[in-house]
């Protein structure tokens, strides 16, 4: 995977982040506040203005400034927090110009670390962290298995899909939908179902690659 | 929805042009969206920052002047700003005494202000930050976002900066910040759901005989709905819940707060069911405000905060403030 | 109808309490709903009275206080006060300087003021009136009850105030209180109609696409309805109203007043296109007010009110007051 | 007609108004601020207690209480109004203890002069003088003509019932409906609605006695 490949998978989250706008929000307005498709609408338009600004010529480059232009344009809990996960992951990959299967799964390690170390929730808690911690196992499961890229990112998606799908019967105890105690119940995090569309504009861009 | 706005992405920007033309004693960054007040930065002062996301007008940027804030960092509706605007507010205040960041607890301002003063530690500028947690709504443990920070903001704000118009020193300010928001504790009731302009519609639904308690200033639904009732029982509800968390005894500071869309004929006849309250249990209020001041789009309903005074603070409460939202004494 | 009373019949009371017990400054005779300074009367000085329906606080009880009114008469919601009321406020207000009344131009209001005046004149009370009527949405003949008093008894009551605290004898004082009228002009525009506690439903009704232009604030509809639009194109139909009255220019005070449901960012987006639109005409607003001062129950929407200054209305416009609406220099 | 022909009648009236209150303040919604029925239900509330509280000995002094509580109790246009218009009466009946037909239509002439010296409305303002005007030269003809007084009281009823009804195509020049401008064509005043409540009563008592 080379920097092409993470440009494309960017820019697949954008597209979908964008189509997916008022669902998330619609999300956020039964346990949150209405606002995290918005949020990362404009956080992913900022993404590919900056990428196109300054294009970064290696993976690591890439994800380091999206992760920057998410810090600096979202705000909300999101921003800091996906922000931090794409500059980890940007971090984990260095310099490298092309990124083996193992150094996409340990930089999606380094990104959900960096998320729960600023964000302090562990799994359970209903927040994306529940979708992107099932995620990274699989990934990491699958590439050790040898798994072929496209499947592995495929299984990838679908465990954060079911992780998503599990945050529903969960009382939150983070961000904002931990003030609703038990009636938290019932609904699917946003973050959660953000995170899923992130795994799908993996698989897509691997598909396309 | 039906707002007075020009579009769904202008609204803090062209907030913040009405705010400009608004009050000369302000100057305003539309571009980077920081409120300042005009003569910032004061040598030897520390400066006081705070932020959170609009909608809550006039809070933070109708709280900056004299005796209040020096900066405040409006985000997206709802939204907390981002760090960007945080480390240029604290370098614009920054008269070499350090800056306090005032930042009410929701995940969103808290990390974008740690990452704010970590950055600004980089550059050099003394931070100490202050978090506001006084919504008894919220059941508060170790392993939850806790509290959140609502009307009690008012109270910190005002009471540190006139601390620190004093010339006090980073330390003090920050000291009496906490003291405050330790002594202070709100709660919120919705009649109806306030409408996020990027959403279009309210927040949540509810019917012409129900309201919601316990709700915050996001247009969260709250923790529990129950029947509509007298304005007499509905203030006994929330201060029921902020009594039963710390007994109200002695000398107070009330703000009977607006959620925006509430008018202050209501706000009054709930004022007086808290008065009368509060007499009951043997304390007063001896200061109070009742208005719109840490609101929440256009959402009816009120919230009550309440301060247990001492002399300090109550002396610091009563220094002259000159800000658009609050002024006396000057 | 979702509000935070206790009963319909006894709105006005409540509020009357609630306002006694949150303003100290204020001495509130709950019974015969009237709103005084503590401190009245005062020797030598001219007793400035006013007072309408209920439903559009701060105004009146909100402007009493050092620099504004000596007491206020709050009507039922919506219905002008009674002669007793008013009388009874004369009396007590009456520092043997003479009473003047500041009456909204309101058939109602007009009728019970003067039957007031003239029963104080019997009790040996000397009272002026002065009328407010304001409001350009009124046609205006011989042969009508005329323009609204709106927005504008603000500027009114303020500048009238300032000039009565320098011990001016009563024809002075109801000179510069006419001359303030005069040099006034108001519009409103409503996104919904509020609701008058007794009726139990809005007003009007309007759909989500449509406002109302040149409303007053008693619910009543206005002249013409019209597609809702951006905030710009609604502040230039509200100002063009207004510069065909008389044009604008010059210096001017202005009030970008919200009608009881419409959030504080939204006035300030329309402010942001008021103080454009005059700098085009070449006018300046070099005192300004954004916000809640003369409502209309929950309605949602805004007034705005312009006057064209001279020295000496600047100068008692800056004159410090201190009421619980407005306050400053104190 | 005798002193308790009088209690009867603003007794009758203050029963129409209870139970017309919101039929008027649904009149008044629509051209007006929507109290007119909440001001006449309080202003003959009032009155009913002030009668109960210092029974009157004589008509004339009956129709003066009702008009001096209406004007302390009632506010808005309607109170002054009516209050002046029932005090003017009752001047107008002076102290006999009993009226005759001449004297009431009388009474009632000084009624619809106070009230057109206090609030200047001509006919076709869209007032209430639009209904009380036409009841009051009905009555006035009935009598010189020697009509029973019941059919008399009928007629005068019927007239202001038409008065009334004749205010719903006019433009208002007085009161708050004037704002309205052209808009105030097609709705019925809320103040003639009510002058046809009080001739109804008036028919009603004239019917019992
Ligand atoms: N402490 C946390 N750790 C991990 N994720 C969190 C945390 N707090 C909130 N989130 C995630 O953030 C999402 C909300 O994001 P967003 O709506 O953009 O921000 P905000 O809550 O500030 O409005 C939640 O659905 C949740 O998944
Ligand atoms: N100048 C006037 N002369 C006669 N009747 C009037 C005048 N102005 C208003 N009215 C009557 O008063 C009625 C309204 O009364 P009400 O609603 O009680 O008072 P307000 O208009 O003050 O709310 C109108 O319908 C009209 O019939
Ligand atoms: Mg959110
Ligand atoms: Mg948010
Ligand atoms: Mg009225
Ligand atoms: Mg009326």
């Amino acid at each position: 995977m080379d920097t092409s490949f993470f440009l494309a998978w960017i820019n697949a989250i954008a597209t979908a982040v964008q189509a997916e706008r008022d669902h998330l929000t619609q999300l956020d307005a039964a346990i949150g506040d209405a606002d995290h498709g918005a949020n990362l609408d404009r956080g992913f338009a900022a993404v590919r203005q900056a990428l196109t600004d300054a294009p970064p010529q290696t993976p690591g480059a890439v994800l380091t400034a999206a992760g920057s232009a998410l810090i600096r344009k979202v705000g909300g809990a999101s921003g800091p927090l996906y922000g931090t996960a794409f500059r980890q992951m940007g971090r984990s990959l260095g310099d490298a110009a092309e990124i083996t299967p193992e150094a996409l799964a340990a930089g999606l390690e380094a990104a959900l670390a960096g998320i729960q170390k600023l964000g302090g929730a562990a799994e359970g808690d209903k927040t994306l962290v529940d979708a992107l911690a099932p995620a990274v196992r699989a990934l990491g499961r699958a590439v050790q298995d040898g798994t072929k890229l496209t499947d592995a990112l495929a299984a990838t998606e679908a465990a954060a899909q079911e992780g998503a799908r599990a945050t529903v019967p969960l009382e939150a105890r983070k961000g904002r939908a931990s003030y609703l105690g038990p009636r938290s119940v019932g609904h699917e995090d946003p973050g959660a179902a953000s995170t899923v569309l992130i795994f799908a504009a993996l698989r897509e861009a691997a598909g396309q690659a | 929805m039906k707002k007075l706005i020009n579009s769904v992405d202008a609204v803090v920007t062209d907030t913040l042009r009405g705010i400009a033309a608004a009050h000369p004693s302000l100057r305003v960054d539309v571009e980077n969206k920081v409120i300042y007040r005009a003569d910032a930065p004061h040598q030897g002062k520390v400066g006081l920052v705070s932020g959170g996301g609009s909608g809550h007008e006039p809070l933070h940027g109708g709280f900056v002047g004299y005796g209040m804030l020096d900066a405040a960092c409006p985000g997206e509706v709802f939204t907390s700003p981002v760090p960007d605007q945080m480390i240029e507010a604290s370098k614009g205040v920054d008269g070499g005494a350090g800056v306090l960041h005032i930042v009410k607890n929701y995940t969103g301002d808290v990390l974008n202000f740690e990452m704010a003063a970590e950055l600004c530690a980089d550059e050099g500028i003394e931070v100490a930050s202050v978090l506001v947690n006084d919504d008894v709504a919220v059941q508060d443990s170790l392993y939850t976002a806790g509290r959140r920070g609502t009307g009690a903001t008012l109270f910190v704000e005002k009471i540190a900066g006139a601390l620190a118009e004093t010339g006090a020193p980073l330390a003090e300010v920050a000291r009496v910040a906490k003291e405050v928001n330790e002594r202070s504790r709100s709660f919120g009731v919705a009649l109806t759901a306030g409408t996020v302009p990027a959403a279009g519609r309210p927040t949540f639904e509810l019917p012409d005989t129900e309201i919601e308690l316990g709700i915050g200033i996001h247009g969260e639904p709250g923790r529990t709905r129950t029947s509509h009732r007298e304005a007499r029982e509905i203030a006994r509800l929330a201060l029921d819940a902020i009594d039963d968390d710390v007994a109200l005894s002695g000398d107070t500071l009330v703000l009977l707060n607006g959620m925006g869309g509430t008018p202050l004929m209501e706000l009054y006849i709930v004022y007086a069911e808290v008065a009368a309250y509060l007499e009951e249990k043997g304390a007063r209020a001896v200061r109070s405000l009742v208005g719109n001041y840490v609101t929440s789009l256009d959402m009816q309903g009120f919230s009550v905060s309440v301060c247990r005074l001492t002399d300090e603070l109550t002396r610091l409460w009563d220094a002259p403030v000159e800000t658009p939202g609050l002024r006396w004494g000057r």
